[in-house]
This record gives C-alpha cells, structure tokens and sequence, in this order.
C-alpha cells in the first residue's frame, strides 16, 4: 500500500506529525525548543510564560511513584520581558511553536499575550488548569465556563492567531468548560493539564517530598482520565483537539485520535523515554497503521465515537 | 528509565530520594565539611546526586568519597541549605536521588586534573580512580585547600590567591609551563566558570582535549523541566561534564547562566546570587 | 525491641491490624467476606447495598491498562432485601464487617440503613462517590458539602452504630464535604473512592473497552491522589480516615498513616496480588516498624503533618 | 499478576481483551457454531476465555481447538450475545481475555468424560490432551449432538433425550453398569447442573475421583467482582473446574446460583434467564 500520511492540520497550522511537545516540558529556551524539533516532533509549546518572573517552588519539583510523576514546579519561568528576548527567529525552528501563556487574571492574560504573539508563534495556548500554583489555573479557580469565557473573549481581541485553551482533568464538567472556551473564540483545545494535585510522602522522612508537598500527576496514571477527557470534549465542540496525558507509545497516540484529538501532546514520556519518543511514537503509528490499512491521520481521528457492529 | 516503584528505602534511584543516615562528618576546610553515609551506589566521577533535605530543599552535590558501601560529599557553606547542612549531625538523615549526569569519561595518556574551591570534590574520585596525572588545586586561602593529606593527593600543587599555601596566583597560572614539560595531556576540570574557561582557551590553543564540569542551576535533574540549560544542552543530562568539542559550541559558557526563575544573566551575577 | 503492635482502632472499632477489605471487591457474600477474614485482614467491608436489585453495567466491567485498573460495575447487587438475608451471623466472621449502603436519594438511604444496620455490622458505610453510575454518586452530585450534611443527617436519626461517609477523589474541596460530614455526625471518613472516570480505547476495534464506556479508576494510579486527599482531610477534621486508593505493601500502608489515616482501604491489590496482599501488607509494616523502632499504629498516625528537621 | 502494557495487539492477557479476527465458522450442529481465529493463547482444558463483541458484551467461553497458532470456541444460540455471534462472518473481530480459571487436573488411570449439551466444548480439548478414557455426550436431539466425526472422538457414546441418535436418556443412565465394568476411573464433567449432580452422587456413592467444571454468571473473570462466586468460592479464580472433595463443601452446588444482580436463586431459575 501507499506510504502512511501522518500529517495533521490544527486549525490551519499544518503539523508534519500529530505529537506535540506538552508545555513545561524543555520549552525553557529557543535552543532546547531546537534540539526537540530536531528529534522529529510535529510541533513544540513553550514553558508557560507569565508576565513577571517568577522562581517557582523549591527542589524537590519533581517525583516520581510506581504509576507515573508528580510535579509542582510552581509555574517557574523568566516573565515576558525574557520571554520576547528568547523566543526569536520562530521560522527557523522547522515546526510550529505553541507559546503558551498564563496570568492571575484576565488582565495579565491580555498582557503577555500583547507582548509575545506577534513574535512569530503558530498559536497561543492560554493554560488555565495547573493544580499546584497559588495565584493560577486550579487554584485561582480558572477552569470554569465563566471564566474561560472572559478569558478567551479578551484574549481573542488582541490576537489573530489561533488560541487554543488547556484544560483540567479535574474540572468538574469538562465538556461544559470547552464548550464555552468554543462559543468564546477559541480554536482549539489542550487537554489535559496534570491531575490531582496528588502527594507522595518518605517515609523514612516522614515528609512530604515535593518542595510544594503536592504536586501535578502526569504520566501512565493519567493515560485513560486524558482519554475520557478528550472523548467528551470531542462530543461537544468542533474546534480540534490536542490529546496529551501519558502518551508513550503509537498505540497511545492512536487511542488519543480515536477518543477524538487531531494531535497529541506528550510530556513526562520524554523524560522516561529519551527524546527519541517522538520518532518512536511516530514509527509506532506508520506500522500499525500500515498493518491496519489506515493511510491517513485523518482516518482515525474520533473514530471511537462510531458504533459498533453497525 | 522506568517508574521508581516506592517500595524499597535501599535502591538509589533518579525519581524519588532515598534516605541515608549521616555517618561521619569531618571538617576538610574552615568552610567545607564531608558528610559520610552508609549504602551502595553506583556512580561514575564527574556525575552527581540531588540532596535533599527534608521539609528545606533539594540540591546537586558531586559524591567526594566512594567506596562499595560507603560515600560521602564535601559541600562548602554557602546559603540556606548548606549552612543549614553543616548545622547538621551524626544520625540525621537526608534524602539521595542519583547518580544523574553524565561523567567524566578518562582518557589514556597524560591526566591534568584541575580544581578550584569545591570543585575540588567532583575531581576527588576521579582522583582515586586514574591512580596518576597531576592534580592541581586552586583555593582562597591556605584554611581552604581541600584533601590535602588523602591518599593519592601527596603530589598535589596548591595555588591560593593570597599565597598563604602553595603557590600565589590562579591554579591556571603555569599550564603553559606544565604542557612544555609534559606535552600531550587529557584536562580534567571542574571550578569556577571563569577559571574553568580559562582552561579551555589554554586547550583550544594547544588542542589538548579537556572535559569541564559546568555548574548550572539543577531543579528536576532529569531532563525534564529545562532549567539547567547551556545553549541547547541540559547540564543534567547531557551534563554537567562536557568535552572540550562541545564548549566550543556553547554560546553560554563562560557567560550565561539562568537563575531560577529561568532568566539568562552573566555568569558573575548568577554566581552571586543567594537562593 | 517488643513485638509490634498492628492493632489500630476506628471510632470505638478494634482492628487487629489496619487492613480493611474496600467496598466492591468480593464483598457479595458471607461466605467470600469469611474467605477474606481467613486471609487476615483487620476488617471488611460489604459491596454497596441499594433499596432494590441492580444488574449493574453490561461487560466488560472491567479493564487494567498499564498503572491500574477501570471498573465500571455499576454498583450491581442484589439490594436490600436479598442482602439482609445474605449478611447474618457476623459475629462469627471474626472481624468488624462495615455495610456499604447506596442511594438514590437521602429517602433511599434511609430505608437502606434501617433494614441493615441491626444485622451485627460494626459500621455504616455512606457512599457518596461511585463515578460510573448513574443516579449515584458523582453522576448524582452526591458528593458535595450541602449533599453530604443531608445524608449524613438523616442516617444518623436512624442508626447507633458509627457511620463512615465515601468520598470521591474528584470531589473539588474535599476537605470541606469531610467537614460537613462531620459536623453532621460522621463517625469517620473513608477516602478516597475511584477517580474519573477515565476510558480505554481498545484501537483494534475502535471502541471503549467497558460495557459502560468509562470507568473509574483504581490501583496505582491512584495511590498518590488518595495519599493527598487523605492529608488534607486529616488537616481539617477530628474523626478517623479510613485510607483507600493504591495501596498494595507496607511501605504505601505507612504512607496513609503519616498522610492521616487510622485504616487503610485496599481493594485492586486483591486481584493483582491476590488474597496474601493483607498478610503481606502486615508482614511488611511489622518489619519497616521494628527496623525504624515504631512500637505501635498509633505512632505512625499524621506524622507527616509534624514539621521537618525541629 | 502484573498490570497491562497496553503495548501490544498480539499478547493474550486477562486484563484487557485482545482483538482477534474470525479465520472460520464451522456448523457444529443446528444450533451450535465453532468460530476458529489465529493466535497463540496458553490454554489448559477446563479454563475459558472472556469473548468480547465490542459495544455489545463481553461472555464467558471455553476453548474447544486448541493448537500451536489457532484456537476455536464452540458456542450455542442462546440469547442477545451468542446470536449476535452466530451472525458475524469470517473477518469480523472479536476481542479475548484469557486464559482465565483453573484448568483440569489430569489423573492416570481411567478416564470417563461425560458433557452435557454445549459443556462439550470444554472437554474437547481435554479428549485432545487425554488421548484415552471414555466420551460420553448427552444432547437433546440427535441435530444437537456435538463433534461426532472430530479425530479423537470415534469411540464416543451418545445420549439423546429423544433417542434420535445413540441410546434413548440422559448421559448419567449407564454410570453403574460403566463402573461394574471397568473399575476406578476419573470422572471428568462439564454440563448442566442437575446433570453434574447426579454424576456428582453417582461419585461420591463409589468413591470415584471427579472433577466437575461449574457455570457460575461471569463479570470480571479475574477474581475481584464477587458475582461468580458459590459459597465462598470465586468461580473464575477456584473454578470454574473443581474437584469432588470442594463439591461437597458447597452448599450452592447443584442449588443455588446468583443472578447478573447478586439475587441467589434456585439453579432452575438461574438456567432459565436470559440477559
Ligand atoms: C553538578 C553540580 C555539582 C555540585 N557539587 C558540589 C559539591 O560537591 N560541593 C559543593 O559544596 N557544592 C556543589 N555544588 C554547588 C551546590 O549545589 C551549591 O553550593 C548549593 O546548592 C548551595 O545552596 P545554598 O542554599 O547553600 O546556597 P544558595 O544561596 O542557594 O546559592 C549559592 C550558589 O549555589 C548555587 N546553587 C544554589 N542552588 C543551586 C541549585 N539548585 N543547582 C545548582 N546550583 C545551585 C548557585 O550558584 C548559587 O549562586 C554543585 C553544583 C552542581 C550544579
Ligand atoms: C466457564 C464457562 C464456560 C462456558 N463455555 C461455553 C462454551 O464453550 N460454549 C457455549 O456455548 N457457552 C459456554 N458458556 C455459557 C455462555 O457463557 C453463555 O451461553 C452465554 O453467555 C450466553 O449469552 P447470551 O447473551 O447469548 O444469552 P443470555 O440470554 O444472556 O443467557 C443465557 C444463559 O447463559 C448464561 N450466561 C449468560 N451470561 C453469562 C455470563 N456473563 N457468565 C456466565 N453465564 C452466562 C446464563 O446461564 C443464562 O441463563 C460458558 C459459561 C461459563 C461460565
Ligand atoms: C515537569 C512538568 C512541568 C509542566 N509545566 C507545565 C506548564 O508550565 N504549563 C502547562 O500548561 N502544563 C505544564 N505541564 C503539564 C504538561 O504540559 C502535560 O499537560 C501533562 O504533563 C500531561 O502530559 P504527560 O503525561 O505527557 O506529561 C507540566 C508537566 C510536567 C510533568
Ligand atoms: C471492581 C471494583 C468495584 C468497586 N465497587 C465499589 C462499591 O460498590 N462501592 C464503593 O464504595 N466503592 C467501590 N469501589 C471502590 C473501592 O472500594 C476503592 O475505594 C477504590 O477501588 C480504591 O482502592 P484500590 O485502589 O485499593 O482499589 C470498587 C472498586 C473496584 C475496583
Ligand atoms: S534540571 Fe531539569 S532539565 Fe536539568
Ligand atoms: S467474575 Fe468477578 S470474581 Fe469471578
């Protein structure tokens, strides 16, 4: 058969590949946003980016359980004013870079994104969903329709380009949530964030061992909440879907497609896996696919959604 | 790497710290302690480990003594965590994550290992394990120099910058000297950033192959969250210890550092700032 | 040192150790509850009783991935009056037997609880948190603070026997519904129940694996989310935790105790470690209590709630 | 046991069914199919597998053929689940969870197999591995009556309720008459339940070795759920194949079974039900 077409469209920015670089993951810097991008990913989001710097919590940030990792690094990153110096000369990268953005408010929000998204980003990913950062996403009570809404309405006057909205696994009725981030202006959906927050304690130490004490879950534990996540996001809305939440494989990502996104983010597997995960995961699919008889992402995208037999 | 499961206190891993009981403590300098524990873990020269202590903060130190069931680091007291470390005693306990990075990788022929202040600690493994090559430190002071009486450092030379041991100056003061006498040498470095890049010219100039050990400020110490990046580089991961190749493609060494909260400074200003 | 002292005590209830069989998990029977206490657990718990029979979700009602497991069982049981002929005699069960009761509505709970808490059952166990059943549970709204209050209420003016309230991992505030259900008249608190529900794909046939669709999530991927919820609730109330989520050795046992639990729920670990999974969890506690020189249960209790190193 | 990698398509596993394609369908009698699919599963005679129809159920069956890289099952038309079965072609996908249960203990010395109905096809395999001992099937009607010209099973005796093929009654008529002939033998059966007592009396009355396999409601198949159970034992973890010395511990035995609510009724009843 033809060779397997594993492009994918987000709409309107056309990915060589449906895995995306998940934000918080090595998108400190335009240099390691590179070497991602070298190692065969479809499109890369940067560390969330706020107006003001900010160091984040204290060491430990991350730790991993028998099931996946937690995390709690507290949002750190160098403010916009960095931020503008460092993501540069966007074109050169070779895939589309997510510059993903957060704020206390819907002030803040307009702010950083005034500043970055004429710097030369595929799209802004306004993340409204971390558990573990006082003053931000789960803890300030951002992921709600109401404020969604607000958010993406602002947001949406000072920008041309796409703005997709990440999600919590943890928000009560996530569907509603997308709906609204929809009927706002956005164009798109990231789900999901970390769950939880969860906690692992030493107990030698008795202790709590994340600096924060708990902190985001990521990882295999969150595969299949993503994956419930997504399907319903998917019956609701008709913006695509950036599925991310424990996705190690090509089996994984194919799950992620058939539950309903159009591509898929991937976080702690990088670390666990090497960044060789994203040409892994790519060759994964190409064979499945290939031994299925499916010869385009498109193919497979909210395929779950049909009944079966008949 | 795979999912650390929780379910032993006695296998040092990368995920989660496991905890070791203070064992002996000596006093190497006015301003530096070694800390001695209990437990196997495998670890190459130049690598390090996260330390943590409970409830405060987690840091990267390199181990200083390694045995087959013992091991130990030197830590100089600089901020909170190391003053609150040195307050520390016999029986305590703190929490190991490692070995993390990569090491030093030893090369035949001629060795030149080249310290300055607690670098010193990385290098002192490396020490016991090349059992040869010239071994110069670099220190304040005389009431600085580090491991002077351990086996295996009798030949050591000493520089202090107040000449109050060894000799006055830079501990890179005669590498020119050294190379018309010994020729061909492998550097092995591990310092302050300037020193360690004044080694590198001294290398680059002669073409002498050299891996440095570049101090960058470590959060997850696992590849993840991006912090400790030189240029492209997780000093983590792909770190700390670099060839002399790699140097030379890094716009940040000897320039560049991030903070912690990711800004990019001059390397003066990130090693002045307290956490 | 003196041999270790497992025994714990749950609001007036004496556990020989601090294992307690989690509603749901062989729960259906006298006979399978003896098989259980046989196996050396502290106590047992019931599969949730309802007013009347419920067949329950079709199959699969059950699907592992790779950090746990999903169960969408739907609360199948053969209801109260079936169950008041089934669960007799418990005093010769040898361990304390808790009554999971299940309702549509606080009317349901109530008829529930009078028929069964005479029958010789140590505790009344409240859930509020299935997340795959519809009428339920979270699918109902069960699990909120004003909710909770209500049940708890009404149930305590029908039973003198303590009472336990579930609670879901899910739950937004969960510290705050512990709270209503204390000042309600809770006895203690069982946290946590499944979380999500998540979902998985089976990509071959492109459809959801359970009957169901979704389920919720138990096992590993849990442990460090109920670990969390578990701390917060020790935090904020007076009455005892019954620890739930994960658990399946001594090491992960210990790290409910210091999180706050009195007990420690274990469910999922039965199957994928079979029935030895409470000896061995009371083996393994007994030797980290004689290595770290902690005499009693007692002791190990919230520990990580005290500040490290002074 | 150990959690799922949901890595791959070609593993059988009892946590998660894996997908098979329908290779054949062969016309066992009027009212029984065997469907034949490719793969390797681990498979001792009297173990099932959980068949999934996907959106529809997931149903408990044994394996009837069992080779190096095929297996087949052997099914009877009986309600929602086993008709949507018998209408899917060659090429439709099916999922497997399995192998599941405990499996026949095979004895030496002699064997009599005894099946009842479509319980056949859960001593087919046994005949394969036994390669001795005697058959005996009871059917309805000779149209029912199951493997008739399968390698292995030329010296089976038939039973039909209406005597339209082999001898006129139920399987268990010449029990005695077997017994006074050949001795001490190991009863194997699987069938209905009424039908399994008796040879279960017939077992005890002599003394007779006996292992029985017990049709309990099915739901998870990996001990956690509780519904399978009789007495205190999980028919898809102890069972569903159990030895003559556990039978007269069960007091549900030949009784009682549970409902696809938990409702314990009379086994009569349980048989009648359809889901
Ligand atoms: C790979 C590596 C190996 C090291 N080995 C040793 C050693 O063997 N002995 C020793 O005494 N020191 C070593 N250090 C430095 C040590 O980590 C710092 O001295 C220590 O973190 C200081 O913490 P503080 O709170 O006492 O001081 P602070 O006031 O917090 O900081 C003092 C200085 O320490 C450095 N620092 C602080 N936090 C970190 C961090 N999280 N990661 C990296 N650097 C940090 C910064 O340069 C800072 O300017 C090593 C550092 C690295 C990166
Ligand atoms: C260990 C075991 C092995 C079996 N092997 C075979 C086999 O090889 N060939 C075969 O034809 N049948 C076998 N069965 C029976 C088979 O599972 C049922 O025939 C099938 O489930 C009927 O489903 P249905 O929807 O077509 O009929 P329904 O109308 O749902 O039920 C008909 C009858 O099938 C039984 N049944 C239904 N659902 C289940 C279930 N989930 N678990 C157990 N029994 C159920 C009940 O006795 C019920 O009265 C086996 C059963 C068990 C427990
Ligand atoms: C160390 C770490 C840092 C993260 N930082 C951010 C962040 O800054 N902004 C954000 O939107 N998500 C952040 N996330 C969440 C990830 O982008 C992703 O949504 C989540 O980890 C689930 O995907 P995974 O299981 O593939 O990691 C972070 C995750 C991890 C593990
Ligand atoms: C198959 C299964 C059935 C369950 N049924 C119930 C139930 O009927 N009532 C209830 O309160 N909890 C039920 N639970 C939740 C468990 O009691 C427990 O809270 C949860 O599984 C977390 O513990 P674990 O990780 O040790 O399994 C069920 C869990 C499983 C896996
Ligand atoms: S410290 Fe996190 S990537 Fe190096
Ligand atoms: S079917 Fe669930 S325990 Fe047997």
């Amino acid at each position: 058969m033809a060779a397997v077409d594993l492009s994918t469209e987000l709409c309107g920015i056309k990915l060589r590949n449906p895995t995306v670089l998940a934000s918080g993951i090595l998108g400190t810097s335009n240099a390691l946003l590179q070497m991602v991008a070298g190692a065969g990913v479809g499109a890369v989001t940067t560390k969330s980016i706020s107006l003001d710097p900010m160091p984040g919590h204290n060491n430990p940030i991350t730790v991993g359980f028998e099931a996946g990792l937690l995390n709690a690094v507290g949002y750190s990153n160098p403010g916009l004013h960095a931020a503008i110096e460092e993501f540069k000369n966007l074109e050169g990268m070779g895939v589309p870079v997510i510059a993903s953005v957060i704020g206390r408010g819907v002030g803040e929000f307009i702010k950083v994104v005034e500043g970055l998204w004429s710097q030369g980003f595929a799209a802004i990913e306004i993340s409204l969903s971390c558990p573990h950062t006082p003053g931000f996403g789960m803890m300030a009570g951002q992921s709600n329709p109401h404020y969604t809404r607000q958010v993406v309405a602002a947001v949406r006057r000072v920008t041309s380009i796409p703005i997709f909205v990440k999600l919590s696994p943890e928000t009560p009725d996530i569907a509603k949530v997308a709906v609204a981030a929809e009927e706002a202006g956005a164009d798109g959906i990231t789900a999901v964030n970390t769950m939880g927050p969860g906690m692992v304690i030493n107990i030698e130490a008795r202790q709590p061992v994340l600096g924060f004490k708990m902190g985001g879950v990521s990882g295999p534990a969150l595969r299949p909440i993503a994956v419930r996540c997504v399907y319903e996001i998917y019956k609701a809305v008709r913006i695509p879907i950036i599925g991310t939440g424990g996705v190690s494989t090509g089996r994984h990502a194919i799950e992620m497609l058939m539950a309903g996104a159009t591509a898929v983010g991937i976080g702690t597997a990088v670390c666990i896996s090497g960044l060789d995960v994203f040409s892994a995961v790519c060759r994964e699919m190409e064979e499945w696919m290939e031994a299925n008889n499916v010869s385009s992402v498109q193919e497979l995208i909210g395929t779950a959604h049909e009944l079966y037999p008949e | 790497m795979s999912y650390t499961p929780n379910d032993s206190e006695s296998t040092f891993n990368v995920l989660q710290p496991t905890i070791v009981r203070i064992d002996r403590i000596v006093d190497e300098s006015k301003t530096t302690k070694s800390f001695f524990f209990n437990g196997n873990i495998e670890y190459e020269p130049g690598q390090f480990i996260m330390l943590w202590i409970p409830g405060l903060d987690e840091k990267p130190f390199s181990i200083s003594y390694h045995g087959k069931n013992f091991f130990g680091i030197t830590a100089a007291c600089k901020g909170r965590f190391t003053r609150k470390l040195h307050q520390m005693s016999v029986g305590d306990i703190l929490g190991v994550r490692g070995p993390l990075g990569r090491p030093f990788t030893i090369q035949k022929g001629n060795a030149c290992l080249i310290g300055g202040g607690v670098g010193m600690a990385s290098l002192a493994t490396l020490v016991d394990r090349l059992k040869r090559g010239m071994i110069i430190q670099g220190a304040k002071t005389a009431s600085d120099v580090l491991f002077r009486d351990r086996t295996g450092f009798s030949g050591m030379t000493v520089y202090t910058e107040d000449g109050s041991a060894g000799e006055i100056g830079l501990p890179t003061k005669n590498l020119e000297t050294i190379y018309k006498q010994f020729g061909v040498m492998t550097l092995y470095v591990c310092g302050p950033e300037p020193m360690t890049h004044a080694v590198f010219e001294f290398a680059r100039r002669h073409g002498l192959p050299m891996q440095a050990s570049l101090e960058r400020y470590m959060k997850c110490g696992i590849g993840l969250c991006g912090q400790c990046s030189c240029d492209g580089l997780r000093m983590c991961l792909e770190g700390p210890v670099v060839d002399r190749e790699t140097l030379e493609t890094l716009s940040d060494f000897g320039r560049f550092a991030r903070l912690k909260d990711g800004r990019k400074v001059a390397i003066e200003e990130y090693l002045q700032v307290r956490t």
